[in-house]
């Protein structure tokens, strides 16, 4: 799922879209999916798509690398149209091509913005405890990636991991999983104590600035502008 | 001097039954001092900090706190202790630095005027003002524990409790965190509770070190106090610095010296003995 | 087959609508739930639970097109409260990544929810009359066969969509009516590809769990247990609320 | 004697792309030797250790184990390099002591008894029989490290590598560790590679230290050799055991004494100098 990797690449980039704000960036994703869940015409929706493959060029996002996750949506989107629609061909290609758009529009979201700081707009709509958890399971993510990291060498240098061998491996990562779900556990229990040593009141206002505008924001907007003309316009 | 800490012969009894005593001496930390409770892993040193943080709650036996029971008064002595605790990953919560050092006043409520000027002191204290706006996974181990320090400070406590704060660390982070610490202590008066079971750390931090060792409090004193026992320090499992033991022995020759408590002790001590014609 | 990869623009706007509503009533009756209980504790072990699911889904486990979900796991450690708040967060999060859409957590909530509450009171209805681990093997693959079915059901219903989108560009009655002769066997087709790789993963699913119960058992057994015997546990620590 | 390892000059890109550089000295460690590698944190230890093992491929220069490249034949040495990585929390993963120093001989798929031997033998020889059934969740730090250690050392490797095989141990269990490593060197003629920050072991246990900073090896001697250099060491970000220090400072002021690397070794030196009197 490459989390690290997303997450890597959104802290270290410094494109024009890295600048803008989150806010700014969720409002073009949320208006690039709208459009793919209303509209039904080809035009807009393959013109969007290859504008969001040009904004990713752009970012500096590796498309070699996370193409697979664009690639997984467009497979998933098939399998779906060919299961219910058959052999004609324009619906199956615009139901991948919606997938595709969508799944673009998320990855130049997360791929240019810090996961905390679209955290912190989801404040907005979400509930203090859910946007807590999710800025907590984003910590504790790091934190026992880390540990799993630890744990799948300490497997390949005693040779308990190897690409052929599924039961090998499945009893292996089995011990490795149970081993890294006793330390979650217990990860959990200590975040606990800092949490209420350091007094913990619901409502974490995490996130920095992330409303404060920036003029790079003016990208993002004019892109949700022109989506929104060629939809309206063809 | 007040006292900010009063252990007296504690007993307590974790869910799975195990049970850790710590009598003995009494634990009396005062205003203002650096204490070391020194101990090899095992020995009770992080169930003691656990009950004056008034994380466990002791079957017998008495803790005080700044004058208050830690279990009873928790939420008053959350604002007054800071704490960094041994596993420095796990206490770092938020997203950046910034925010993470801001938990703790943001959570008492503070408005974001006073968070955004007590975050700005503590991390230029601390030196790592370059760090604000980093993400914790991407640290290095001695800029987390820099982190942590800075929320424990964040609120200026008047006592500061670590455990194992050096564990870890190369021979420059650690230098750092112990000026650091030296620093608070001098410039605001913050009392410092140090778990640890490095015995070269006493002459470069401690006022007072308690030894601990299999649930009892078995010495305490000034460095050179605890120095001149290396019997009970062997015994709980403590190696005395090589330093320490080299004067010892001399001395148990008759050579006419003191204990050392830095180089510059032994040395100053050791030249004349040597070539009486040198200064 | 735990939650739906099903991309954006798949399915019609109806449904999607009807899948954020019937998330949005059950997290807010989660939540108020939940607050009522301890809050800090909760929310640390959520976190942790939930980076544990994201955590294990991301291990390749070889050739196999599965990856593991730890549903059924997350429901006996949470509690179904917690655990429907867990299913949100976990897809939430996965959408972003670009695994299933964004419009569609609403739905994948339900479902992964569905089998979060379903993993938990089978497992505690089961530990009655078997060991813990057996319980917990049984418990998964009964609830991944409901949820599955579920999925198969959801898919039909849902399968309108197609021929709206026919209708709309004016495609030939021709084109139409062996859409109409297609729905009926679309879904069989549909059944077809899932239901093989679906079987796999219930099986790997299964035994996973039961591992990892055993282990937990062995290690932690004070961790398997409903929510109220922990917040006594507490008690006994002097922890302080 | 044979080269056991060998690295000559190696550049590293993570994916991240940082660089990490190690050259400056070749890398060399023969048969049978003990060889601690010092550097600060951060400095390429790891780095270093992980193309040893295999798990990292360098994007130039030339990496040798047991006359292989460790990448190209990860499996053929597996079976022959023993490894003790730094986070032993997250190394030990069987659910008991004896199934996880079973868990390589398992994994290289040796018949039950076979196992069972081997099991048995290295658990004796680091006497931990006793823990056998233990779960390894609970032990103590010292005793993890054992565990890993006979998890290592199962398959009676010829080359033993440990990161940080020290961090976070009592003295006692410091020592323990010590002895043990030693004694598989003496006994099997195990050739041992460390990683290290803590200048202080190298006259415990090391025949040859290299001294890394900043991505270049920057000194290669025996341990006296090494502590001829303090100004190399002190400018690596490492300090100086305060024994070696202190009889530096004697020399340069002119007393005739060699830096010592034993306690024993200093005694004997300033003993006949001070009183001369005393045997």
């Amino acid at each position: 799922m490459h989390l690290a990797d997303i997450d890597y690449l959104a802290f270290r980039g410094d494109s024009f879209w890295h600048k803008a704000s989150a806010l700014s960036k969720l409002i073009f994703a949320a208006v690039v999916i709208s459009v793919v869940v209303v509209t039904r015409k080809p035009l807009p929706l393959v013109l969007t798509l290859s504008f969001l493959l040009a904004l990713l060029f752009m970012a500096g996002v590796p498309l070699i690398k996370f193409g697979h996750l664009l690639f997984f949506p467009a497979l998933f989107g098939s399998v779906f149209a060919f299961s219910r629609i058959g052999g004609s061909w324009l619906p199956v290609t615009l139901v991948i091509v919606k997938s595709l758009t969508a799944a673009s529009a998320l990855l130049l979201l997360i791929a240019t913005t810090g996961a905390p700081a679209i955290f912190a707009c989801l404040r907005l709509i979400f509930p203090p405890l859910i946007v807590d958890a999710l800025f907590i399971t984003y910590r504790s993510f790091f934190i026992l990636l880390d540990e799993l990291t630890n744990l799948f060498t300490a497997l390949k240098v005693k040779g308990g991991y190897s690409a052929a061998n599924l039961v090998l491996n499945l009893r292996n990562i089995a011990g490795a999983l149970g081993l890294l779900l006793v330390r979650s556990l217990e990860t959990g229990e200590r975040m606990y104590k800092v949490l209420v040593l350091r007094g913990y009141q619901e409502g974490l206002r995490f996130g920095g600035r992330w409303y404060q505008p920036t003029r790079y924001d003016l990208g993002p907007l004019l892109a949700c502008f022109l989506v929104l003309a060629w939809v309206v316009i063809l | 001097m007040t006292k900010v800490v009063k252990v007296k012969c504690l007993r307590h009894v974790y869910p799975d039954k195990t049970e850790v005593k710590l009598c003995g001496l009494d634990f009396v930390v005062r205003a203002k001092e650096k204490v070391l409770i020194l101990g090899p892993n095992g020995s009770g040193k992080t169930t003691l900090l656990n009950h004056i943080i008034g994380l466990l709650k002791p079957v017998e036996g008495e803790v005080r706190v700044l004058g208050v029971d830690p279990v009873k008064e928790f939420n008053f002595l959350r604002r007054r202790v800071g704490i960094v605790l041994q596993n420095v990953e796990e206490q770092i919560i938020g997203p950046t630095v910034w925010d993470d050092v801001a938990l703790a006043p943001r959570n008492f409520g503070l408005n974001p005027r006073e968070v955004q000027e007590m975050v700005e002191t503590v991390l230029k204290e601390i030196n790592i003002w370059h760090l604000k706006d980093k993400i914790p996974h991407y640290l290095s181990g001695g800029e987390k524990k820099k982190v942590a320090l800075a929320g424990a400070m964040v609120m200026r406590p008047e006592l500061l409790i670590l455990d194992e704060p050096f564990d870890g660390l190369d021979p420059r982070s650690k230098k750092e965190i112990l000026e650091l610490l030296r620093k608070f202590n001098r410039e605001f008066g913050t009392t410092i509770i140090m778990a640890n079971h490095d015995v070269n750390l006493v002459p470069l931090i401690a006022d007072k070190v308690y030894v601990i060792s299999e649930g009892s409090i078995r010495l305490y004193g000034t460095p050179r106090e605890i120095f001149s026992r290396l019997d009970v320090l062997r015994q709980a499992g403590l190696e005395p610095p090589l330093l320490v033991e080299l004067f010892y022995e001399l001395a148990q020759k008759g050579v006419a010296v003191d204990i050392p408590l830095t180089l510059e002790e032994a040395r100053r001590q050791l030249l004349p003995l040597l070539c009486p014609g040198s200064p | 087959m735990s939650h739906l990869h099903i991309p954006d623009g798949v399915i019609p706007p109806i449904w999607l609508a009807l899948g954020f509503s019937g998330t949005a009533g059950l997290l807010a009756l989660a939540i108020v739930r939940t607050r009522r209980e301890e809050i800090t504790s909760s929310l640390s072990r959520l976190s942790v639970i939930c980076a544990f699911m994201l955590l294990a889904m991301s291990i390749p486990l070889g050739f196999l097109p599965v990856h593991l979900n730890l549903t059924v796991l997350a429901g006996i450690l949470l509690g179904p409260w917690l655990g429907i708040i867990a299913s949100f967060i976990v897809n939430l999060i996965l959408a972003l990544v670009g695994h299933g859409g964004i419009t569609v957590v609403g739905l994948n909530t339900l479902v992964v929810g569905s089998e979060v509450v379903l993993g938990y009171y089978l497992f505690r209805a089961l530990r009655q009359h078997m060991r813990p681990t057996a319980a917990a093997a049984l418990a998964t693959a009964l609830t991944l066969l409901v949820s599955m079915t579920l999925m198969i059901g959801l898919v039909g219903l849902t399968q309108i969509e197609p021929s709206l989108l026919l209708h709309d560009h004016g495609f030939s009655h021709e084109e139409e009516h062996e859409m109409e002769a297609l729905q009926e066997i679309s879904l069989v087709r549909f059944t077809q590809i899932i239901l093989p790789i679906s079987l796999v993963g219930i099986i790997l699913e299964s035994a996973v769990t039961s591992l990892l119960i055993s282990y937990l058992l062995k290690v932690k057994p004070d961790l398997i247990s409903t929510p109220k015997d922990e917040g006594q546990i507490e008690d006994e620590q002097g922890l302080p609320r």
